[in-house]
């Protein structure tokens, strides 16, 4: 698998204007990769996982393109997408709580959806018990209503679902923000392990907790106000990041064991720019330590070592 | 599960409570005697035979009783099916005219109801979300719903009764005919059924598409219609899936719609003289028969009430989720 | 974890009215600009053709209402004019079978008509809101039994009551009429009052407001009930529609006011006197009609409103 | 100051509130001036419970609470209002916090209308002002606004300066900073700190071991409306000794530790209703079964 | 609820089926003709025959069942049968049913029992002859009963208690002696079949032309006036307003008269003021108010001219020979507002307060209301024209539409202030009418009678010397009514305003040959209670059927 993100640029109509939500977002995602895509609340990140596989009605695609497994996907039309939902691009919606219709027992749904794509039901009906074992689902569920089982078991039996045709993409979205911490720790591995078992190959995590994906992806991208900001393989992004609102973002996490009379940790001052009609120049700018006169033409997203791009003229 | 429904009788019983006793009551307190009409329709001048008859209703209608024992034997006579003697239709027992009543009420209504809520939640599923159709559409439905209607009545039987002269108007078959089961009949029948049926249907048709269409657009915008829309599940099954859920609701709507439904027949009945409960609401106020009245009015709640209940049973039989709720303790 | 915060300007409902003046008797809050939300409230009721329209409609039968008696002889029911003479440009609506105007029994019926209207969604909406609000806020014992009582008057069929008190109401007058309405038509007021409340209670600006010191009636009208203002303001439009249909209805079978004049009881007049029997479509097709339009002005106007603060609905 | 006594809580639930739920069992802890304490556990676990009994939201069904040695469970009318002159609380959801129809400085006006009429327009401006910079914000930007236009941080930090209004001795920050931003998060935690070091007890209610361990004094590990662990931060964090403690510590996401590297212990608590034993100065443990560890699940299911 | 076996053939053949309205207002709840107010339609007339027909288009008694009457003295009287009379039992009818039918008056709750206050003795003297003596002879009242009560079959009636009596709903099987029995009944409707072996088709040479005939239970005027337009109904008594509009609109729809005002007279409607009550126990009041009232308004308007205006004394047009001209054009009042005007102040009632109403001599306000039973719309319209009119001469009327039920009570109780009635009907005798305006003594319930409480016994006793001169002499009664007409138009007990018509329209598409004022054809038309025995019975046999059109 691969994908390829060029200049994505994804806007919200509203009545005041277009919000550019996405504003030439370039990356690739290599064959098995898992990729960690973090940043702050309204950076994007639910707006490209979106952008990627079904745009809402007030999205409209502006520019740049999507390329997956050589084809370029059709991610504006609405209509053409549909060959490429599910067998070849599937989510993991934010909202995996209520993703289920609740008037249907689970495996009707199942069959339902799988048959309203052309597909017999029995020729997944085995692997779809296969993949309920690895998320560690009773096989049962299929026999109840969305409402009968707790948020973790819904969480993972729409992560079964969504996987069920092997595409080659999955999206993420906040899969784990609404669970505690031991249930989180066992829906991140069951991601991790589709992946492992390359049932998908290769998955964006959104997610707003840096910890979380360094757990699990290969890679982590920042994204700051529609852009990206830094892209690293994991260890790289953790121990060394370029773009100073990374560092700042990872420094101004508290660790167990740290304490504020110990080490005080610092936040980010002030706040990301409206995207209504966002200044130019780099986005940080307002906020960054590091700021100088250059910061007001937009810096590029260059790759400074393998792997590893940053947008800031500071860090070139 | 049964303690949903134990709660749920248990508030239909109250209700059933309340309505027979300010049924029983209202009439106590306001003016009107039916032992003076009753004596006032025998034509007596006589002081003395006045007395006399006087005397004989009010023991016929037990009003010499002490006011307790009278309510108490009214719900005695309730349980046995006895809703006393009208007045109109003297010395008819009020039981018997309001059962011969029922069959057109019902032959009404029932079909009203099904047909309208069955073509306004197909057709309010269908316009919503479709631009052009649902702005063509909304308005007249909104109009329909805003129609009273006793002036639907009026206007279909005026338009296609009197200046087309389609359908007939007025009572339930041709005064000259009687009642039999011959094709004469039975044509003649339906003749005079379609325009009360029609401005009943009309009506309320256009209450449950607009009430569709706001659920259906409701349940497309649900995270479970983005989730199918996003497996590239085709439109077919979202709007399927819409519908199933946002008919729920409707179940419910149905229930709390019924009072109104049954004032829009009565006075239905009354525009086209048509000889069902709606008709006997009117004699009954027309002539002050009480018991008449009361009778209907029990009747009507209690119909009122196992039609709520009925859809109560119905709705936890669509409805997973309450059987779900009621059945696990949490 | 963090929530999507998409604009909250098009979640929030926004108050109308109520809400405006209670701005101004917060001490602390002296000027009131219209804020961003209210503006964006109002640039979509303006743009919203519905609610526009609808309110155009109605607006002009008030004005016909409260002024027509004025350019028209005072008693409706005087015998000014030729027996059963079709509109003409002297007697607009034409006469009935005694020579009555239909015009000025139709202005004057239109009065009545609001009056009703009013009155009686004035009314069921206060009981509605108290009953509603006590329950929802107190909860508890007085919770349950309120509800009970609710239940019984909702599961009552309201017309048929309504038709048992009327036929034994010695004098009927508008008033009355209203009363009697009022004070049947609010149960499902109060159920849908008591959701919002029960919702709205366990915000935490609620808490917030209860950790200021605030008494609870201060709660429940400043707090609570501005946030609903929309949801009221809509409630009593519909309440205003259905009192008006009721009264039509009872009216048109003779248990309306005992004197005076009323849409409905042109109807009943109309029918009484045989006007369709004898074709004086005039006589009975204004009066429904303007009910008709008026009631459906509301709704429409009242789909308008909904647009304007659920962006769910909102056309795109 | 702050003292809970064999404190539970029941709901009513289902209809007719036949149903209960019991939220909160039999918890006792004490909380000192100058003083923070957090409050650790999952989600329904009864956190929020707790801390809304602390603010007399709610009453506790069994158990006392008292407030520098006043019985706080039956204040009403006048005496509550006393008493929130000293106990404030600030909220999860700096959004829902706010009335979202008024202006964001209004939670400022409803304090002057309740404690403080009588002063002065003038007066008041400035202690306002004075009191939005002490936590850190400039008045310029955030007065007058509404609560959608400004900051989830700036909300809540709005709330700390609302309640820095009156004579504050309690503040219950209940998951205060789950809702904002990693970046803006620290600040918040920060001021927090600063409060603290001003003599303020602060009841710090969170689901994140990490955030619970960067504040705070003491820490009480609840499970299912029950205290398994309590005791001094560094107690707790460094000798986890319940097998539900240590299941969270081993699941937290953390920087530069892997899950791999942390095991999950294969261990389940057993419910039972000995008290609290203490198993070192200041760290006190609930009773817990280890021969149960053999049928205990991998996670709790939520 | 039908109990008759033709109903299942769906349909009576509708040529030979009369198809009538318009007295029925609830379910027929009984055959019995003793419960004169709610007997199903025909009851009397059909099923029941009287002795004497009373018409009062020519005010003549026609012998029916009887085949002559006489007085043998004062006191004596005697009638005697036809010869050859049956029942629909085939038994004969006899001097006995005569005698029973007469003594079933003794019991308290028979609506004739009244009578026997002065009655001594009834006997059979034979076959055919009964003898009533009297105490005192009510030769009035004894001609209106002749003509108005049906006689029963005594071997049928015998040993009834007296509540089966007056309960009893006589519908199985009911013997009767007239043209028609009972066929089957229904909620909506009775059904009438009529009796082939009926005794009038030879003695009187008479044949009913319908062979069934089916009343129709209609309650809403507007409903039946839609069935007659249809040609469903082809007689019906109901007020059908706007007809005036559709008898020349070409609906094949028939009245009596063809212009206005298309009806025969059948009542006299008042207006009945409480004269217990200030001030209208003012007969000066009570005259100005007389004055005040713009009758013809009502007349035009409400009734479109389907109505007349009634005579100051308010006695229907066939009693005209009882009038008394100069007492009328000397006393009756008219419509005059100044004249009403300068009454009331000469009297002392003027305003004194200036609102534009008078107020009573103590200088409270006079304040009335005028109250119609609800849903009687044109009576309703009519109190607001009178309100209307009052308001103009300075009387402030309010019209209140309370159910009929309290308007019925506060008439009994006589805590009204002004109602409006027409409890009379034309027949034999004005004696009627005058008991109706002056009957003493009054009572705590007024059931029937002076519903104003106007006491005079002066007047009562005129009304009584009325009842006891004999029906032949006109010159004796003259002499006794126009001292009652000079009492009423001076007093004012009730006021005379319109007379109410005989509504009665026909449908030409089935039945033709209706009664009209042609010459030949003056028939009362119409089915209501008690007009069967004042010569309408006869309409039956004059009907033709319509050429049928194909
Ligand atoms: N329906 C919408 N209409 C208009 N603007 C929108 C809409 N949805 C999102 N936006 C805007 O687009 C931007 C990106 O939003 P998005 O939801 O992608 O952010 P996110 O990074 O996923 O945030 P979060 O962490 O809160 O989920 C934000 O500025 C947001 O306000
Ligand atoms: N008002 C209420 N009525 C009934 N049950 C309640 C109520 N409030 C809370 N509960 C229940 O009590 C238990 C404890 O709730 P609480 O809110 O204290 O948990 P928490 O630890 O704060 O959880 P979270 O992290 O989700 O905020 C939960 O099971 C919850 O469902
Ligand atoms: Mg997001
Ligand atoms: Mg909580
Ligand atoms: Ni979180």
């Amino acid at each position: 698998m691969s994908l390829t993100v060029e200049n994505l640029e994804v806007h919200y109509q509203t009545t005041r204007g277009p919000v550019h939500a996405l504003d030439g977002v370039t990356f690739s995602l290599a064959d098995g990769e898992i990729m960690g895509l973090v940043g702050e609340s309204g950076s994007g990140k639910t707006t490209l996982g979106k952008s990627l596989i079904r745009m809402d009605g007030r999205m409209r695609h502006v520019g740049g393109t999507v390329t997956l497994d050589g084809v370029e996907l059709p991610i504006g039309d609405t209509v053409a997408m549909n060959k490429f939902r599910f067998s070849d691009v599937s989510i993991v919606p934010q909202y995996a709580m209520s993703a289920m219709n609740p008037t249907r027992k689970i495996g009707r749904m199942v069959r339902e959806l799988v048959e309203s794509r052309k597909i017999r039901f029995s020729t997944v009906r085995d692997e779809l018990n296969r993949r309920l074992d690895l998320v560690g689902l009773d096989r049962a569920v299929l026999d109840r209503y969305p409402i009968e089982l707790s948020g973790g078991m819904k969480q993972r039996m729409v992560m079964v679902i969504s996987t069920l045709l092997n595409p080659s993409l999955l999206i993420a979205d906040e899969v784990t923000s609404a669970l505690d911490v031991s249930t989180q720790r066992a829906v991140a591995l069951a991601l991790a392990s589709f992946r492992d078992h390359e049932l998908v190959r290769g998955m964006i995590v959104i997610t707003h907790d840096v910890s979380l994906v360094y757990q699990i992806a290969d890679s982590i991208t920042v994204m700051y106000a529609g852009r990206l900001a830094e892209t690293a393989p994991t260890d790289v992004m953790v121990s060394e990041p370029r773009h100073p609102y990374t560092q700042m973002l990872i420094s101004s996490l508290p660790e167990v064991g740290v304490r504020y009379s110990g080490k005080r940790l610092t936040g980010i001052a002030g706040s990301p720019p409206a995207l209504l009609n966002p200044p130019p120049g780099c986005r940080f700018r307002d906020r960054c330590p590091l700021a100088f006169d250059k910061c007001a033409e937009q810096p590029p997203f260059v790759e400074i070592a393998a792997n590893h791009k940053v947008a800031c003229w500071k860090a070139m | 599960m049964g303690r949903y429904f134990g709660r749920k009788l248990g508030i239909y019983a109250l209700t059933f409570f309340v309505a027979v006793t300010i049924n029983w009551l209202i009439p106590r307190f306001m003016p009107g005697d039916p032992v003076r009409s009753m004596v006032t329709r025998a034509g007596l001048q006589d002081p003395a035979g006045v007395a006399a008859m006087q005397d004989y209703y009010t023991r016929l209608f037990g009003f010499d009783l002490p006011i307790w024992k009278q309510y108490l034997n009214f719900w005695g006579e309730l349980l046995q099916g006895n809703f006393g003697t009208s007045l109109w239709a003297y010395p008819q027992p009020v039981g018997s005219i309001i059962l011969a009543a029922v069959p057109y009420t019902l032959g009404l209504l029932l079909p009203a109801i099904l047909l309208s809520w069955w073509a306004g939640n197909k057709f309010g599923a269908y316009a919503a979300r479709k631009k052009v159709l649902d702005n063509a559409v909304l308005p007249v439905w909104y109009i329909l719903t805003a129609t009273p209607y006793m002036w639907l009545a009026i206007l279909l039987a005026w338009a296609l009764g009197k200046v087309a002269g389609v359908f007939p108007v007025g009572r339930s078959f041709s005064a000259t005919l009687q009642p039999a089961w011959t094709w004469v009949f039975i044509e003649d029948l339906i003749s005079h059924w379609f325009l009360p049926f029609l401005s009943l249907f009309l009506v309320m048709f256009g209450g449950w598409a607009i009430g569709m269409r706001n659920l259906v657009i409701y349940e497309l915008e649900a995270d479970y219609s983005h989730y199918l829309g996003a497996l590239g599940a085709p439109q077919r099954l979202v709007r399927r899936y819409a519908f199933r859920n946002a008919v729920l609701p409707q179940v419910t709507g149905l229930a709390l719609q019924l009072g109104v439904i049954i004032g829009g027949q009565v006075v239905t009945e009354i525009v086209f003289d048509y000889r069902g409960l709606g008709y006997l609401v009117l004699q009954a106020i027309s002539a002050n028969d009480l018991f008449l009245l009361q009778g209907v009015f029990l009747f009507v709640v209690i119909g009122v009430l196992v039609a709520n209940f009925l859809i109560d049973v119905v709705y936890v039989l669509v409805d997973p989720r309450t059987r779900v709720g009621m059945g696990g303790a949490a | 974890m963090t929530e999507p915060r998409a604009d909250i300007a098009d979640v929030e409902p926004t108050p109308v009215g109520a809400a405006a003046s209670e701005l101004a008797t917060v001490p602390g809050v002296a000027t009131i600009h219209a804020g961003p939300m209210r503006r964006e409230a109002l640039h979509f009721a303006l743009r919203n053709k519905k609610l526009v329209g609808g309110l155009a409609v109605v607006v002009a039968f008030l004005l016909l209402a409260l002024l027509g008696p004025f350019f028209t002889a005072d008693d409706p029911l005087a015998y000014v004019g030729p027996q059963s003479a079709p509109p003409s440009g002297e007697y607009w609506f034409g006469t009935t079978t005694f020579g009555q105007d239909v015009f000025n029994e139709f202005v004057h019926g239109l009065r009545a008509t609001f009056l009703v209207g009013s009155i009686a969604a004035l009314i069921a909406g206060v009981v509605g809101m108290v009953v509603g609000f006590t329950s929802g806020y107190r909860g508890g014992m007085l919770d349950e039994i309120l509800n009970m009582v609710t239940n019984i008057v909702l599961v009552l069929p309201v017309l048929a009551v309504l038709m048992v008190i009327a036929a034994y109401l010695d004098v009927r007058t508008v008033l009355s009429q209203s009363v009697i309405i009022g004070l049947f038509s609010w149960p499902w007021v109060a159920r849908a009052v008591r959701a919002q409340t029960l919702s709205l209670r366990s915000r935490e600006f609620v808490d917030l407001a209860k950790l200021s010191g605030a008494p609870v009636r201060r709660i429940i009208f400043r707090e609570i009930a501005p946030n609903m203002a929309s949801y009221l303001f809509m409630v009593v439009i519909l309440l205003f529609g259905s009192a008006v249909l009721i009264a039509a209805t009872l009216d048109f079978i003779g248990l309306g006011p005992s004197e005076g004049v009323s849409l409905g009881l042109m109807l009943n007049h109309a029918k009484q006197w045989s006007a369709m029997n004898l074709g004086l479509w005039w006589w009975f097709i204004p009066p429904g009609l303007a009910i008709t339009t008026i009631v459906g002005s509301l709704y429409i106007m009242n789909v308008g409103l909904d647009e304007v603060f659920n962006p769910k609905l909102r056309e795109m | 100051m702050l003292k809970l006594d064999r404190v539970s809580k029941t709901y009513r639930v289902g209809a007719f509130g036949r149903g209960t739920l019991q939220a909160v069992r039999d918890v006792s802890f004490e909380l000192k001036p100058g003083q923070v304490m957090s409050l650790i556990g999952e989600s329904g676990s009864g956190k929020s419970t707790i801390g809304r009994m602390v603010l007399r939201l709610l009453r506790p069904t069994e158990g006392t609470i008292t407030f520098d040695g006043q019985d706080i469970t039956g204040l009403r009318g006048g005496g509550l209002k006393e008493y929130y002159r000293h106990a404030q609380g600030v909220f999860q959801d700096p959004f829902s916090t706010y009335n979202p129809i008024f202006r964001a400085d209004r939670v400022f006006a409803m304090i002057r209308q309740s404690y403080f009429p009588g002063v002065k327009d003038d007066e008041w401006g400035d202690r306002v002002v004075e009191s939005v910079r002490s936590v850190n914000l400039n008045p310029d930007l955030v007065l007058g606004r509404y609560p959608h236009q400004l900051s989830g941080g700036q909300l809540q930090r709005l709330l700390v300066a609302r309640a820095l209004l009156l004579d504050i001795k309690l503040l219950v920050a209940d998951e205060i900073i789950s809702m904002l931003d990693a970046s803006t998060r620290i600040d918040v935690l920060n001021l927090l700190a600063d409060l603290k070091e001003r003599g303020l007890a602060i009841m710090f209610i969170t689901h994140d071991l990490s955030l619970g361990n960067y504040l705070s004094d003491q820490a009480v590990i609840l499970h299912k409306g029950r205290i398994v662990e309590r005791g001094g931060t560094e107690r707790v964090f460094g000798d986890p000794r319940h097998p539900y403690t240590r299941t969270l510590l081993a699941s937290v996401p953390r920087l530069g530790v892997r899950w791999e590297d942390l095991p999950v212990p294969e261990t389940g608590a057993h419910e039972c209703d000995a008290p609290l034993e203490q198993v070192e100065d200041d760290h006190f443990v609930a009773c817990f079964d280890d021969a149960d560890v053999h049928h205990g699940r991998k996670s709790e299911p939520v | 609820e039908g109990d008759g076996a033709s109903s299942s053939t769906g349909s009576y053949p509708r040529n030979e089926t009369l198809f009538t309205s318009g007295t029925q207002w609830g379910p027929p709840s009984n055959a019995n003709p003793f419960r004169q107010n709610d007997y199903a339609t025909g009851t009397v007339g059909l099923l029941y025959e009287t002795l004497f027909l009373y018409d009062p288009l020519t005010d003549k008694f026609e012998p029916w069942l009887a085949d002559s009457e006489k007085w043998v003295d004062d006191k004596t009287y005697e009638v005697t049968l036809r010869d050859g009379l049956t029942w629909s039992d085939g038994k004969p009818i006899t001097a006995d049913d005569v005698a029973f039918t007469i003594n079933l008056g003794k019991m308290k709750t028979v609506p004739y029992n009244p009578l026997f206050g002065s009655i001594e003795s009834v006997t059979a003297v034979d076959d055919r002859t009964t003898k009533v003596t009297f105490e005192e002879p009510h030769y009035q009242q004894w001609a209106n009963w002749v003509y108005f009560n049906p006689i029963v079959p005594k071997h049928v009636w015998e040993g009834k208690s007296e509540k089966d009596v007056m309960q009893g709903a006589n519908f199985d099987k009911p013997v009767g002696s007239g043209p028609y029995v009972v066929e089957t009944h229904d909620q909506d409707r009775m059904v009438w079949k009529k009796n082939d072996k009926w005794w009038g088709k030879d003695a009187l040479g008479m044949d009913m032309k319908p062979n069934y005939i089916i009343d129709i239970v209609n309650t809403s005027n507007e409903a039946a006036l839609g069935q007659v337009l249809q040609g469903d109904i082809d007689l019906s008594n109901n007020f059908l307003p706007g007809i005036a509009s559709l008898v020349k609109g070409g609906y094949k729809l028939q009245t009596y008269f063809k212009d206005a005002p298309y009806m025969l007279a059948a009542n006299t409607t008042w207006l009945i003021p409480n004269t217990t009550k200030a001030p209208m126990n003012d007969a000066a009041f009570r005259r100005a108010l007389a004055y005040s009232i713009d009758t013809d308004k009502i007349v035009n308007s409400v009734y479109s001219n389907i109505v007349e205006k009634a005579n100051p004394t308010g006695l229907l047009p066939i009693w005209d020979k009882y009038i008394d001209k100069g007492t009328v054009d000397e006393l009756g009042p008219t419509f005059d507002t100044g004249q009403a005007k300068t009454l009331l102040s000469q009297a002392g009632y003027r305003d004194t307060n200036g609102d534009g109403f008078v107020e009573n001599k103590d200088g409270s306000p006079v304040t009335l209301k005028l109250a119609t039973p609800s849903g009687w719309t044109d009576w309703n319209e009519a109190a607001r024209v009178i309100a209307d009119s009052a308001k103009a001469a300075g009387i402030q009327i309010t019209s209140e539409t309370p159910a009929a039920e309290v308007v019925q009570d506060q008439r009994e109780s006589g805590q009204f202030d002004l109602i409006l009635n027409n409890d009379r009907q034309m027949d034999n005798t004005p004696w009627r009418y005058y008991e109706y305006v002056f009957g003493l003594p009054v009572l705590e319930k007024q059931t029937t009678i002076n519903y104003g409480r106007y006491e005079n016994q002066q007047a009562w006793d005129l009304v009584t010397q009325l009842d006891a001169t004999k029906v032949d002499d006109l010159a004796g009664m003259n002499a006794v009514t126009k001292q009652l007409q000079q009492i009423q138009l001076t007093d004012e007990p009730v006021i005379p305003l319109w007379y109410n018509g005989l509504w009665s329209q026909y449908s030409n598409s089935v039945w033709t040959n209706w009664p009209s004022d042609a010459e030949g054809a003056q028939v009362l038309p119409t089915m209501w209670h008690g007009y069967l025995q004042r010569g309408a019975i006869k309409m039956l046999a004059e009907l033709k059927p319509a050429p049928q059109e194909k």
